[in-house]
């Protein structure tokens, strides 16, 4: 087999192997669905998918293309709506939440909403969607980002979807759920958490090739760097196999 | 903007809160819930001991004699477990327990026996005073109690219980709407510490169906510290796959199975069996006074050990004429 | 056909002649069923059931004993649960509900929760259940009641039930929707209405064979008496055939 | 108990109200729909011509490509009816209705074109302005005011949007709660002058079946003033009765009930048809400029006339390979 591998193949491998088992995660389309998918063959056979729609426990046969696609409740052991599953995020019950963007900042906020001034914006992006829920009633949440100086700002246009605000306590001060925000953040760099005081982005892990360097040259605010940087294993052959052949056999997402 | 404006509020019901709002707590407690797919199925003796203990603010679910829990509430009774607080929304499982004198604070609904009139078990123990603290409310109100729970929030608004003593012998809160300045109540979210419910069918782990009327399942399952389900059928949960718009529980809220085909009779079932008029007819008579109560409880309930002793006792016969 | 008749019978007729065709009834076990299923095969053959627990527009083949009977959702057009019944009730989509209880004052108020002192009852009754509800937010409610003078009362022990409150926009005022609140009382002794601008009881109809004295010497409160006192038609043949032969063959509420 | 409290508003978004909140309105206009069981069937154009008008506050259920009422929004598009409100969850109708320049204001959660990315209809129309007014959301945030609509109440809390900019651009408002203390935003009530929602089957009354996920066809249909119904399959009423727990819309909040097979199409509809993958390739490139969505409307929507053109342009060859 090509153990050769693709830049998405590397995050949804990260992203697979952040989530424990026998816990939920809340599933957007894309990278997030191929991770859960991996991660329930790999090591968490009791990951359980939920998507926005209403999908619960889906058996993904075929990789969905839409989160309110049939194949989000293809066998599944619950299909809902949007306010049950939405609920349950706001009742506890949801752990991980996956997120995207356009801009991230230290705090790991996240801009999905407009690029300039919301209203007049230079560009107009497609909204918050169910991420400000995801950010807000998810344990922990899992940013997936194409990394570079224009995405990772110091101050970024507009906080669609909340992370640690402006620091520590500033979640719980704003009224959200305790305990609550961005566990990691998985780049085309490297893998980031939290630094537990300061609730500033810090560098954890490296993808193979990548220098800290690189990471801070591509980064538009001060990023931490943990005490032991490790390097991100590559994508292992199980694991590319069991992604090309079982996950995305058709190649929806290559 | 922040600003300095507010809403008034504009009266309190004199009733207290019999149990606390604690989401957070409630969130905690969800996250650390079971999520994987391990069977569940035990005896409603195990469930009972294993889930509820004295003290705890408990519900069942639906209404009336009609699917309701009753081999789970037969066997709280035998447990021995007491003092409990609940919310009064319930005909035959309430009268049993308060016959028993095992309840010590209601929010109250509506306890009675329906066509047939005032309970004399909720007479002699509210009378009494044997239950010392009762709340009132409407059946929506109740509802909605556990629809907020159910939802992650303390509270729903609503137009019900305004102007009447329901209201005031609530623990609501009425508002003036800050969107439309018109009078609210709201209802604060009401989490129970243990709820049971009969359900149709549902497999090992919790996935459950429910035929026809769901009542407040929906709600109620989600307001649950500890949900005890019992069913009348166990199926295979590939049968759960292939209709997952049907399940109206999913698993992760469950923390017990209990297989309990005629669970409850003398009650009626949806698509199972019929009521048991008869032995009904008997349970009127026998709750009017204190004396014919306890020889109820103990022939039919504190006599038998368990659920498949009942059925035994009731008869082959017999239950085969109420199968529908 | 034996054209006798029993109190009941008179009463499930009364009610039943209230009951416009095409619109909603919110039904409560026993008297106000019979009465919504005879208007149904009399007069109103679109007059919608709705029972408490979720279930809208059944067929009543067999007469349910209980509102969340099978008997409810019998071949009905929707069965769900008793959050959907209720939200359309507050909604407005409910136009009549059916009321009892052990008290009534002059301004429809009703007791169903207890005699004496709520916190220490001489006796305590079953409850508000649905009641308030109904009271509430359908639009006109029709109470049945048993009519002597310990039950209609100049002032109820508890308000368990809103009716006028204490008179002309007290309902408002409370908060509760405007343009609602009782319609019909309908006793052993007649028909009863609220004065438009009071909001009292009014007596506008009187069963065969009683006097307006007796209305009168059995009401505990001041009652007001309509210009037109009529008598109602005692129940007709036809009447007494469809609810003995058709709504109740088993009689099971006789 | 009177007493003089008050809950502080702590924090009020900028953004409007774009639809007012009128629940004693919605009442008496739910008073008088139509309980008879009469036949609502119509085409849609019928249904546009008779329950639509310029301005209106409109919204579609459900997401995506996904069971979206295409064969409605494309007899609005010909109708020549515009200047519409909108709640905007939405992707492919909704891009239609800003390819067509129809829409001025937006409650906006998400419009875009999923794992395609940002929609050039979104952006030309929100940054020239055509779109004069946004006001921001979550998916959450605004399905629950659907639902606080269709609980008949002008708002519903949540913890949601809380610390967030999407919370200055609402028209939330945030407040202490009375009986945590916590903070929650309060979302007001949604009610929309028109939906559009497509099913799998109705009867000619309007009663309404899905299958699987119901996305949030349950709340937008309580939460709707006049509410236009496509279906895949008109069955009959029979067929409802022998599963009443299965009908997720009754017949009495529907106003048109339009018989159209493959009404989601280019989109995917469960258990009816696949998505057209090529035709939707084929629109992911017109919509990138002005001039291609100007060309795709005209031959896929204006030089039709209807929705039987539609499926006689797609071929049968096409729609028969799209069968599930």
């Amino acid at each position: 087999m090509n153990t050769e591998y693709n830049p998405s193949e590397l995050l949804i491998c990260l992203a697979s192997r952040i989530m424990e088992d026998g816990t939920t995660a809340f599933i957007g389309t894309g990278i997030p669905m191929l991770a859960a998918s991996l991660a329930q063959q790999m090591h968490a056979p009791n990951l359980i998918t939920v998507f926005e729609f209403g999908g619960t426990g889906a058996i993904l046969e075929k990789l969905p293309l839409a989160v309110g696609d049939t194949r989000t409740f293809n066998k599944a052991l619950h299909a809902s709506g949007i306010c049950d599953i939405m609920e349950a995020a706001q009742r506890g019950f949801i752990e991980y939440g996956f997120l995207g963007g356009a801009q991230i900042d230290a705090y790991g906020n996240l801009n999905s909403t407009a690029i300039g001034d919301v209203l007049k914006p230079n560009v107009r992006l497609p909204g918050s969607g169910g991420a400000n829920d995801v950010g807000s009633c998810c344990w922990r949440t899992i940013a997936i980002m194409k990394h570079d100086k224009r995405r990772f700002m110091e101050k970024i246009d507009f906080i669609t979807t909340p992370g640690f605000i402006d620091g520590s306590g500033a979640r719980e001060a704003a009224g959200l759920p305790p305990n609550t925000g961005p566990y990691r953040v998985v780049t085309n760099l490297g893998v980031f958490d939290f630094e537990e005081k300061s609730k500033r982005m810090r560098l954890i892990s490296l993808n193979p090739g990548v220098t800290v360097e690189e990471v801070k040259d591509n980064t538009g605010f001060e990023i931490l760097i943990a005490d032991n940087v490790e390097y991100n294993d590559p994508p292992s052959e199980e694991e590319l196999k069991i992604l090309r052949e079982k996950v995305d056999p058709d190649g929806l997402y290559r | 903007m922040e600003n300095s404006k507010s809403i008034p509020i504009l009266y309190e019901g004199e009733g207290s809160l019999i149990q606390p709002i604690d989401l957070n707590a409630f969130r905690e407690l969800n996250r650390k819930k079971n999520k994987k797919l391990e069977s569940k199925l035990m005896t409603e003796e195990e469930a009972v001991d294993r889930f509820l203990k004295d003290g705890d603010y408990i519900g069942f679910e639906l209404y009336g004699t009609v699917r309701a829990p009753m081999s789970l509430t037969r066997a709280i009774i035998r447990s021995g477990k007491t003092d409990f607080r609940l919310a009064g929304q319930g005909v035959h499982e309430v009268d049993l327990l308060l016959g028993a004198n095992l309840i010590r604070e209601i929010d109250f609904t509506y306890i009675g026996l329906e066509v047939f009139g005032v309970s004399g078990n909720v007479r002699r123990r509210v009378e009494s005073g044997d239950v010392s603290n009762v709340v009132e409310w409407s059946n929506a109100s109740l509802t909605w109690r556990f629809k907020a729970a159910s939802m992650g929030i303390p509270f729903i608004a609503t137009k019900c219980m305004l102007g009447s003593d329901t209201l005031r012998r609530s623990a609501a809160k009425v508002i003036e709407c800050p969107f439309t300045g018109e009078k609210l109540a709201l209802l604060p979210a009401l989490i129970l510490d243990v709820g049971f419910i009969h359900v149709n069918r549902a497999d090992k782990y919790g996935n459950c169906q429910i035929d026809g009327i769901s009542g407040f399942a929906f709600e109620m399952s989600r307001a649950c510290k500890k949900l005890i389900i019992s069913a009348e059928e166990i199926i295979d949960t590939d049968d759960i796959r292939k209709a997952p718009d049907r399940t109206i529980i999913p698993y992760y809220l469950v923390d017990g199975v209990v297989h309990a085909p005629f669970a409850s009779w003398p009650g009626e079932m949806s698509n199972a069996h019929e009521k048991d008029v008869d032995h009904y007819n008997m349970y009127l008579e026998k709750q009017k006074t204190e004396v014919g109560m306890n020889e109820y409880l103990k022939e039919w309930v504190y006599d038998l050990p368990n659920h498949q002793a009942l059925l035994d006792k009731i008869g082959t016969t017999k239950l085969k004429s109420l199968r529908i």
